[in-house]
């Protein structure tokens, strides 16, 4: 069950700090109908992150912070709020800071392709909650996919500006797609045993959906290595980017100062 | 300087028409004859809650990123999004009086349209988001429930839906303070002063006293508004009071008690000049809400002409 | 006593969080010269926010946040980093976000021209202690008005380009000036008992000094009102923009998450 | 193709003086004559020493805004300024050998010239500013203490300067870990998973393996470098077990032990491939930082010109 949970936290942190960054878009767009998408999109993956993280905590109570006696704040409050950034497991394309709108778009659709890849392996999962919550999900990634392609190619067909914005933003997280489907012990054991899915499994699938949004868009796939980490530890370790614990100063701080609040 | 008849009866025929709809209670149509001043007055009065739907987002949008719970940031994320929803519904009602959102835009911008004062006042705590709810949308309502059946068909239905909506938020905002005061001691010393720093600023949403309101007037003829501001301010007032005991907060009003001879709570005089000063661009927050909204605009502009220009391709390749 | 506490958070936290802002520059200025010289700045200012913080608690210990048992966090530590928002007493203008560097040009000067005569004058206080910061901080902050004249005069005789953004700067932050020369009830009362300065009988004495520079660099003062409060209430009564909450949570982070720590 | 003796031999001459000053372990000076070569590798070395002050003022930098005491953030603050005077030092000792601090500039932020690797790892903790300290500063002190007697004068003079600043920081941040190591659980093992995050990419900030290195014989022969890699990594080691223990921490080499028979610990291989991912440019920070950099630079660029266009308007007007 300890397994179930560190896997669960994978997951759950992902959608997690996607959507605290989708999130800062708020009030942000370029227009509104693009404000009220990326909220949506926030939205959904919050609703998957409070599924995943609850989960993880029902797996395995261990791996919920300690409050202070008689505190009130529930499980996925304790951790969302009260870990630090080293406990996260989220793979570090979703936490690194927000770019321009080009940014946003590259993020989604590199972040949902592999998602959507694995929500759809993992409703067959032998834990009918995981189950239960992959198959929510896929509608929702679905659509955040369907939205990122269509202003992937809108960018790339749009004006050189929107080009040339692209193609930067592109370059600059490419290197970082590769952890989203390279696999960690965790995945490869809950694989085995039916419960989890092995990313490297979807990477194929998820190789031919990029190409092929690169291809009607006129964008060559980016020839950059993937992002070293930490002796080889990376976001699904806890070894995160200068980013993470920035977010987490500000996602966390009135939480924080109410260890015994209600909200 | 004659007109003939024939070219001056349509005209009043017309003005019969359209005064007859005013005074049977019934709504004008956008492709209904209207006055220019109604026409004006409408365009401005819907773009100027539009801009104060858009403007609205960032004081509580400001909170998103630290709600101190899951649940709560779900919520809050909703509901700011439901203010963009309410501006589009708006911007597209003015619209059907032949101006386009994007020229509306220009005019806030510019700083020739005005947006509601109190989202020049800065959120500070996250009771704040709580305050707004419950002071701030309640007041808004009870501004907006009586345009529900104003004059103009396309802003009386979309305020009924903004309405409803609104309402729900109130009683969210409601709630976050009630869960709020059922906590700790510093939870309940921030809602306190929470509800001290938006009590005045709330009552000032109804407007200048009535005497002081110049265009109120015509604006009731017309059905376009169809209580006075101190009527409205009056009725938030008497609402609120009890709400505010259930709630176990003190109003910052020493002048604030039961008059059992109007059957109404008298209270104290807000800071007018205080109004004026916001109003007159010198509030707290009016340079820094027009600066994040031209920077957004800004940001976006080469996102718009993206989109143009592959619609524009688009198009092209499909009439091919 | 606690009058004498409530003046030093005062002056303490405007130098203090005046410090923070400078301190992000770090890094970040036009050049190597530039770098150095705004971490000087920030060093000075800091080192008056440690003295007068620590006066303030000497004063009166019922203004020191309380801390769990045993915590070895010094006072000046605690009200630095464990007071919210509300409780400090700084004016508005430090805590503002950075914007370009004629921004902090601007900043500088409005700030430094304000905090200069109030030190010269408070060198004559009648608690030793103030007597003394004010007179070590006079030499400090001499230059930094020094070197925000020195810089006004550079971009308003730059190139176009620097004259137009010193004229934003100021323009923007104007309304924020008339804080810093207004009476705060406290100040009324300790410049009455000799030992607190009324930043009222520096204005005409700031004002000159702003319009000299002014006058050199053929900029107008600017005619804008200034910044209204929140129902009369101001940074000096607790009442910020919403820029203050954002600093503290990231200057506060790591000493709120180890309220027991040493460092 | 042929040459007059009188032409031959000056240079000859001056050959063999320069020769006779390297024997001597005596100094070059910028007015000296100097082989091309000689004075590119020093160009090289000093500019890739300054831009490492440079790019390492960021990861110390991350931290100061967070800096958890004020008497660290003090310390913190000065440290990392005193990076940037240690970057204008060496970049003044480079304009001796003939190139601009603007050129250098330029090629650092073309990727042209290289930096310190050991700056594209990330900072994740307030330990890290401790560990940098202690570890980074140490090591660097190890590779620099050499170069003060390094053959050419300005750069062996800057070096004795900033390795008296090095050697003051080292023992700051040692001092920090220490204070943390007496502090809470949490403390300990934050200042343990720093050092384990930190001590491999430390032991590689002395380069490559001797028989790998490719240029280091003749800046030894030249005595621009004065002890091979291996040397001072070992040299490292054995300095750096003994204050770990005292400090209380596990150093994460399971094939760290003393050999008594060489009087030197063994150690394990660093991730060499690591190194040549980071070198690649694919460190975990690589693109950050520049971009940091880069960043700073364009943002300053109206500055540096308004700068020079008042510099030379106030000269011409001196000048009338």
């Amino acid at each position: 069950h300890g397994e179930l949970a560190g896997y669960c936290l994978m997951l759950g942190d992902d959608a997690l700090i996607m959507s605290q960054r989708l999130s800062e878009w708020c009030s942000r767009a370029p227009d509104l109908e693009e404000d009220i998408a990326l909220a949506n999109m926030a939205l959904d993956l919050l609703g998957q992150a409070r599924l995943l993280l609850a989960r993880a905590a029902a797996a395995d109570p261990g791996v919920v912070p300690a409050l202070p006696d008689g505190s009130p704040v529930p499980a996925e409050d304790a951790l969302a709020f009260f870990r630090e950034a080293e406990a996260f497991r989220n793979v570090r394309l979703a936490e690194v800071a927000n770019g321009d709108f080009a940014h946003v778009v590259v993020r989604l659709l590199l972040f949902s392709a592999a998602r959507l890849a694995l929500l759809e392996r993992l409703r067959g999962s032998a834990d009918k909650v995981l189950a239960a919550v992959a198959a929510k999900g896929v509608k929702e990634v679905a659509y955040h996919r369907d939205w990122a392609g269509r202003w992937f190619l809108t960018l790339a067909r749009g004006t050189d500006e929107s080009h040339r914005r692209l193609v930067a933003a592109l370059d600059a997280l490419w290197p970082l797609q590769d952890e989203l489907v390279a696999t960690h012990p965790l995945e490869r054991s809950l694989a085995r045993a039916g419960v989890g899915v092995d990313p490297a499994s979807t990477r194929d699938e998820v190789d031919a959906v990029l190409d092929q949004v690169f291809a009607v868009s006129g964008v060559d796939r980016p020839d950059r290595a993937p992002l070293a980490g930490v002796g080889g530890r990376t976001g699904r370790h806890g070894t995160h980017t200068e980013a993470l614990s920035r977010l987490l100063a500000e996602m966390q701080v009135v939480a924080r100062a109410h260890p015994s609040g209600r909200w | 300087m004659t007109t003939t008849p024939t070219e001056r009866d349509p005209e009043e025929r017309l003005r019969a028409g359209f005064d007859a709809t005013i005074a049977r209670h019934d709504r004008i149509e956008p492709r209904d004859w209207m006055p220019d001043a109604y026409r004006r007055t409408l365009v401005r009065q819907i773009a100027q809650h539009a801009h104060s739907e858009i403007i609205g987002m960032q004081p509580e949008g400001n909170w998103i990123g630290r709600a101190p719970s899951l649940r709560r940031k779900a919520i809050l994320l909703a509901k700011v999004q439901d203010e963009a929803g309410h501006g589009l519904y708006l911007y597209s009602a003015c619209e059907t009086l032949g101006v386009s959102r994007a020229e509306l835009t220009d005019l806030l911008l510019a700083g020739r349209q005005k947006y509601s004062s109190i989202f020049n006042y800065p959120t500070l705590s996250y009771a704040d988001v709580g305050t707004i709810g419950w002071l701030v949308d309640g007041a808004a309502i009870c501004n907006q429930v009586p345009l529900c059946r104003t004059s103009y068909g396309p802003y009386g239905r979309a305020m009924i839906r903004i309405c409803k909506e609104e309402s729900f938020h109130q009683r969210q905002g409601y709630e976050l303070l009630m869960t709020m005061m059922r906590g700790t001691d510093a939870q309940r010393a921030m809602v306190q002063e929470s509800v001290d720093r938006f009590w005045w600023p709330s009552l000032m949403m109804f407007g200048p006293p009535d005497a002081q309101s110049p265009n109120s007037a015509r604006s009731m003829a017309w059905g376009v508004k169809r209580n006075s501001n101190d009527e409205l301010r009056q009725k938030f007032v008497d609402m609120t009071v009890p709400q505010a005991e259930a709630l176990g907060v003190t109003l910052p009003d020493p002048d604030l008690r039961w008059n059992e001879e109007r059957g109404h709570h008298d209270f104290g005089e807000p800071d007018w000049e205080e109004l004026a000063a916001v109003i007159a661009g010198n509030g707290p927050c009016n340079a820094q809400r027009l600066a994040h909204r031209r920077a957004a605009h800004e940001d976006g502009a080469w996102v718009r002409e993206a989109a143009t220009a592959f619609a524009e391709r688009s198009a092209g390749a499909g009439a091919r």
